[in-house]
């Protein structure tokens, strides 16, 4: 019997044809996607110079190299599609449903001085600057609020997918998960409850290899997170988390796996988190990870990567490639002139909307803790 | 269908939880009922009989045994346009699922600057007396009201449950419903109830159960009853006490509890909960702030003792307030 | 990557050899063994009449029908190992280590005296009668006290796991946990902990098709509960729960294989709820559960296969095996006379015991919250 | 090992509480760590660094993500002989092991009828005034004091913090060890610590931080500079205030807080819980019980208003207990 069950799930795992989503992006998808790396790894970068500066305060949990993870998972997504953004994945908040253009207020996602004005704690963040950091989230953009509860989503994920088939639509849901989070009670109990009721939850695993200060095999005893699946006889895919387009076709499988009926999923992106847990944990983080480990792990750059494969698709010159040369570099090592001038001008206004948005006003502290009408 | 099962024109508390969720789904088709076992059983002690069959499993869900999960899902669906009630078999089991309500429900609405409503209301069997131990008997309702964002409330008659439920069922915040399920089948409580908008009971409001001019006796679930019969032992004693059911704990209608201050300037607390930090605490607290002036004498509390609920009915008994612990409390506030 | 694991996970359980143990079992293991399923059903058939009787209040959560999962998994411990008995457990309290004489005070695993007296609420119950049901157990005589929170004792069983091989023992503990007790986060962040420690902890999960008034199907997206193992790339075995050698072999090889230092695994017994979920469900239970599927699952009662076994093994004539015919009965239907002489001697000693035991005085209920010395 | 690298004998609260672990570690071989990150890291803000080099990875176990687990695993040590410390990374996230502690391991010695100890210690990080926001900002202790079975202590000071971590990791009981991270790196809190068992503070003590004669403000935590501070602000206007740091909630030391309202008779509780059955009710709730007749005026409660703890400054001063508003409460009480 168990045999059986297993054959039948690597026979799921089977069905999934991948590099056929890829394949049929365009030219300019490439493109698209490749400004989208660097508008993530600018985001990164930029604000960890604003705190140099003496503009910002508050921790700062770096994307730095696993932008392919946020860019390939996102891009694939229909505006209607949900996401649960966590500490990691800041970018993800204006990056949903991007392409629609990066400057519609109308689109489904949040408006790049939003997310500003929520990292600089201002009264223009979508919460008001009520919690900090990723805990931001819009019902009307399809972006669910985080808690700081590791893990604290999915269920949530799965409750609004229940409610979304209920109402007949066929929205999907995203959740992002750190590799170290899948440990949670919530976790299992959440991705359980998706799979019996077949739910269109589809849990991207971030294996950045480290939780903190804990590596992975302290989390969990198996090499690969994505074989959390199996526990629930859903599909568990692994993707290489530094090429936007295997994140890309893994993510849009289990996408429209979830969007078809099929039910939840886990796709586990391998990546490597760049720096410290938070920019307050570089130093320690240089102590508690072996250099080499850390060489190896931040050799793939996403952009790099990208840039390869187009250029040996004959999308880009090596001239081309050469123009920006973010990949590889630290935030201290580049500057803007290694980004796209529309990158840096899509954040700068973000920032300096943000720096410009007032404080809210003291009251606020003890507003809204019930809806008073119906 | 159960509800229809009802013959005489008095029902009983269980009851009446009963035709709060029916109607309440009927008039609501966005609502969504998830908790264990309450499709195709029925919910251990019936109040959604016959739901799943009426509603379809859609809408009534048997969910896996996750409390985590179940209330999570919920917080889900209203964050997407649901009104939800959850079911917790026992009260004493939303321990394994307190940081999906305290942490992600509770605060949903303040953390998104009123963007989001949460729709959710989570009801249970609670409450001692019934030898159900340590994990069968619980009042666990400080844990919430020292939770902001959690409106509470605690019916100890078949009309406030199904007034109570039904108002939880239309408000916008979470609320919490502490059913007293020694007092589901008590047939000495049942009573007409009404149907419809009519049957609707205000959260936030308090029940003057008797009136008194000597104590004030404060006081919800099942306490209510005990608070009754000590208020008899107290007549006879030639004390009159006034008997406030307050129904709602949060949020708390001070005024009421202040008015009768005002007349008897003697106030005992009685709850079922462990006794540090538990709610007739609170109410000592806010009057000892807000009444000083109106108390003769040290207010005094009558709860649990500060430990679990034991198995055994002596056991359990010489922890829980009682009639005559009651009493007591009242002649030397009385007397004092 | 997935397959290679799979793979390796399918080594492992491959690895198993069924049979091997039962194949040692003598004779009178298997007489005992009969006699133990026996005892475990005529404690439930008794409680049911007393309670008919009215000698007996509370409710009883029968494991008629399922016996075979507690013998087969007992039998093979150590006296030094632990268990952690549910509900559904209540004979495993005195069969633990019974091996070493039924009436032997000086056994690991408690009297027929204590747990009858903790069935009745008396003072001479483990606890002092202060919990109720199974919610006892003994620190000396290695019996994990569980709450009412389902799985809610498998982080305290990988803690006593790692207690004891923190202090050189090689004792293992084993868990008993319903089917639908599986979807709690805690059976998931305890088995993931004991899976990254290779902790000798094995779970026992009672397959018995229904969690109270909910089928497997909601509870779990796959057929067979062991395959939750498969997610901590864990061993996970799935027994004949009627067969009591079958399941003393799958329980036996994880029991080993836990105590070589190999690691947690999840054994699945295969068996079916006679009853209701309490006494207090029956009728709702012949309501919300098809006849059919009743009858199908009581068909194959734990005496009557082994009593087969022995007969076909020679152990046992067909005439033998006719003397005591509890098989195949309810608790109405059947009589002391379809039990053994000392089962029956057994239990009566344990329940009138019980009953001339006296309650705890009152104010015990306010004592050992605290302990007060060092 | 990183507590070899003090040089100056002051010692901050950090420091101090690192010691605690250290030489509790040494004295007790039986003892065992268990966290998120305690080891390789050293912890979040390194009470535990250094400690899984010098003891070993079976001592020092760096857990994965998941409270309940930790909770419970710690839970089946101690019932296996070992006396567990297990950190909260946050004591926020204390939540999502909820169930583990208050039904599992606060009862396990009394469901036992005594058989079973747990000398387990929680402790964590807590308290607001960092910016911190919902998630790290958290005084959730009134959940445990309305949990029979534990004890919680809360020191303000470094000798407090190393005497009282010492004493909960002798204790045979569960104790919550509620650390005030605002406090760790203070230096002008910094003191002399003792070492051994000459740094053991009882649990069950308060210490009076101030004396004075016209109010008793009762605090902990945090809270005890504000009062301190008030104190100042409070003499200015003429009224001598008597500053008790009350350090153990659980079990309380009433007797030093009533002294007190002998002499003051006048009451303020200072906390930055939520206000509705948080701590600072529970004391206002017992003296009024128990030393009405020494109160000549009204007592009140300083407290978080019943909000969660927002993120930006003004924000979280808004809602959290000040010098000034404690000031201004003291000075309505002197007043009365
Ligand atoms: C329930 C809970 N426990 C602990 C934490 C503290 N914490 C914040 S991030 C983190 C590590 C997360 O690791 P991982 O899930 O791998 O994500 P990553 O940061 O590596 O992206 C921890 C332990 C938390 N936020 N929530
Ligand atoms: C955390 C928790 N949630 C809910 C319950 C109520 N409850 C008691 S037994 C039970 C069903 C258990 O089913 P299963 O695990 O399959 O065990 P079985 O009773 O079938 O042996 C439920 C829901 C509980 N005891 N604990
Ligand atoms: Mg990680
Ligand atoms: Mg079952």
């Amino acid at each position: 019997m168990a045999t059986t069950e297993a054959d039948q799930r690597k026979k799921k795992s089977d069905a999934f044809q991948y590099g056929t989503y890829s394949a049929k992006l365009t030219a300019d998808d490439h493109k698209e996607m490749l400004l989208q790396l660097y508008l993530a790894r600018y985001f990164d970068v930029r604000l960890i110079k604003e705190k140099k500066r003496g503009r910002l305060t508050g921790t700062l949990y770096s994307s730095h190299n696993q932008e392919a993870v946020l860019v390939g998972s996102l891009y694939g997504l229909k505006p209607k599609d949900w996401i649960s953004p966590i500490h990691r994945d800041m970018p993800a908040f204006f990056m949903k449903d991007i392409k629609a253009g990066w400057r519609n207020l109308d689109r489904m996602g949040m408006s790049v001085q939003q997310v500003c004005a929520q990292v600089w704690g201002r009264v223009d963040s979508p919460g008001r600057a009520r919690d900090n950091w990723s805990h931001i989230g819009s019902r009307s953009k399809h972006i669910i609020h985080s808690t700081s509860m590791l893990a604290g989503t999915i269920p949530a994920a799965a409750g609004v997918a229940y409610a979304d088939r209920l109402s007949g639509g066929d929205a999907v849901v995203l959740t992002y998960n750190g590799e170290g989070s899948t440990a949670q009670g919530v976790f299992h109990e959440a991705i359980n409850f998706a799979a019996v009721h077949s739910l269109p939850v589809v849990t991207v695993i971030e294996n950045n290899q480290w939780a903190y200060g804990t590596p992975t095999y302290l989390e969990y005893s198996q090499e690969d997170f994505a074989r959390r699946a199996d526990g629930y006889g859903i599909p568990g895919l692994v993707a290489d988390g530094q090429n936007v387009l295997d994140v890309y076709d893994k993510v849009l499988e289990a996408v429209d796996y979830a969007r078809s009926g099929k039910g939840p999923s886990i796709v586990e992106c391998k990546t490597f988190r760049a720096y410290g847990h938070g920019d307050h944990d570089d130093d320690r983080a240089a102590r508690y990870r072996p250099k080499e480990e850390v060489e190896a792990g931040r050799a793939r750059d996403p952009i790099a990567v990208m840039k390869r494969i187009m250029v040996e698709r004959g999308l880009m010159t090596q001239k081309e490639a050469a123009t920006y040369a973010a990949e590889g570099k630290s935030a201290s090592e580049v500057s803007n002139e290694d980004f796209p001038p529309d990158v840096v001008a899509y954040l700068s206004e973000g920032i300096e909307f943000a720096i410009n948005s007032p404080l809210p006003p003291a009251e606020e502290g003890g507003m809204w803790v019930f809806r008073e009408e119906n | 269908m159960a509800v229809a099962e009802q013959v005489s024109s008095k029902k009983n508390y269980l009851t009446a939880l009963k035709e709060a969720v029916f109607e309440e789904m009927q008039r609501n088709p966005d609502m969504v009922c998830i908790g264990e076992d309450i499709g195709f059983l029925g919910g251990a002690f019936g109040v959604t009989e016959g739901l799943k069959a009426m509603y379809g499993p859609e809408r009534v869900i048997d969910a896996p045994i996750s409390e985590a999960a179940i209330v999570g899902v919920a917080c889900g669906m209203c964050l997407n346009g649901k009104t939800t009630l959850v079911e917790m078999q026992f009260i004493d089991f939303i321990s394994c699922g307190f940081d999906q309500i305290v942490n992600m429900t509770a605060t949903y609405h303040y953390r998104t600057a009123g963007e989001v409503n949460m729709p959710m209301v989570i009801r249970g069997p609670a409450g001692g007396y019934g030898g159900g131990a340590l994990y069968h008997s619980q009042m666990n309702e400080a844990w919430f009201a020292n939770s902001p964002g959690l409106k509470i409330v605690c019916p100890s008659t078949p009309r406030d449950a199904k007034g109570l439920l039904k108002s939880a069922l239309r408000d916008p915040n979470p609320v919490m419903v502490y059913e007293m399920k020694e007092l589901y089948r008590q047939n000495k409580i049942a009573e007409e109830v009404p149907e419809g908008d009519a049957a609707l009971v205000p959260i936030g409001q308090a029940s003057i159960r008797r009136e008194g001019d000597d104590v004030t006796l404060v006081t919800y679930g099942n306490n209510v009853y005990h608070c009754l019969a000590a208020a008899d032992n107290l007549a006879e004693e030639g004390f009159s006490a006034e008997v406030l059911d307050i129904r709602t704990l949060v949020p708390l209608d001070e005024a009421t509890i202040i008015e009768s201050l005002k007349k008897t300037n003697r106030l005992v607390v009685v709850n079922e909960a462990p006794r540090t930090c538990g709610f007739a605490g609170e109410v000592l607290a806010r009057m000892s702030e807000e009444a000083f002036e109106y108390l003769d004498a040290p207010p005094a509390r009558v709860t649990r003792l500060d430990t679990p609920v034991p198995w055994v009915k002596p056991l359990e008994l010489y922890v829980l307030p009682s009639v005559e612990k009651i009493t007591d409390a009242a002649l030397r506030v009385c007397k004092f």
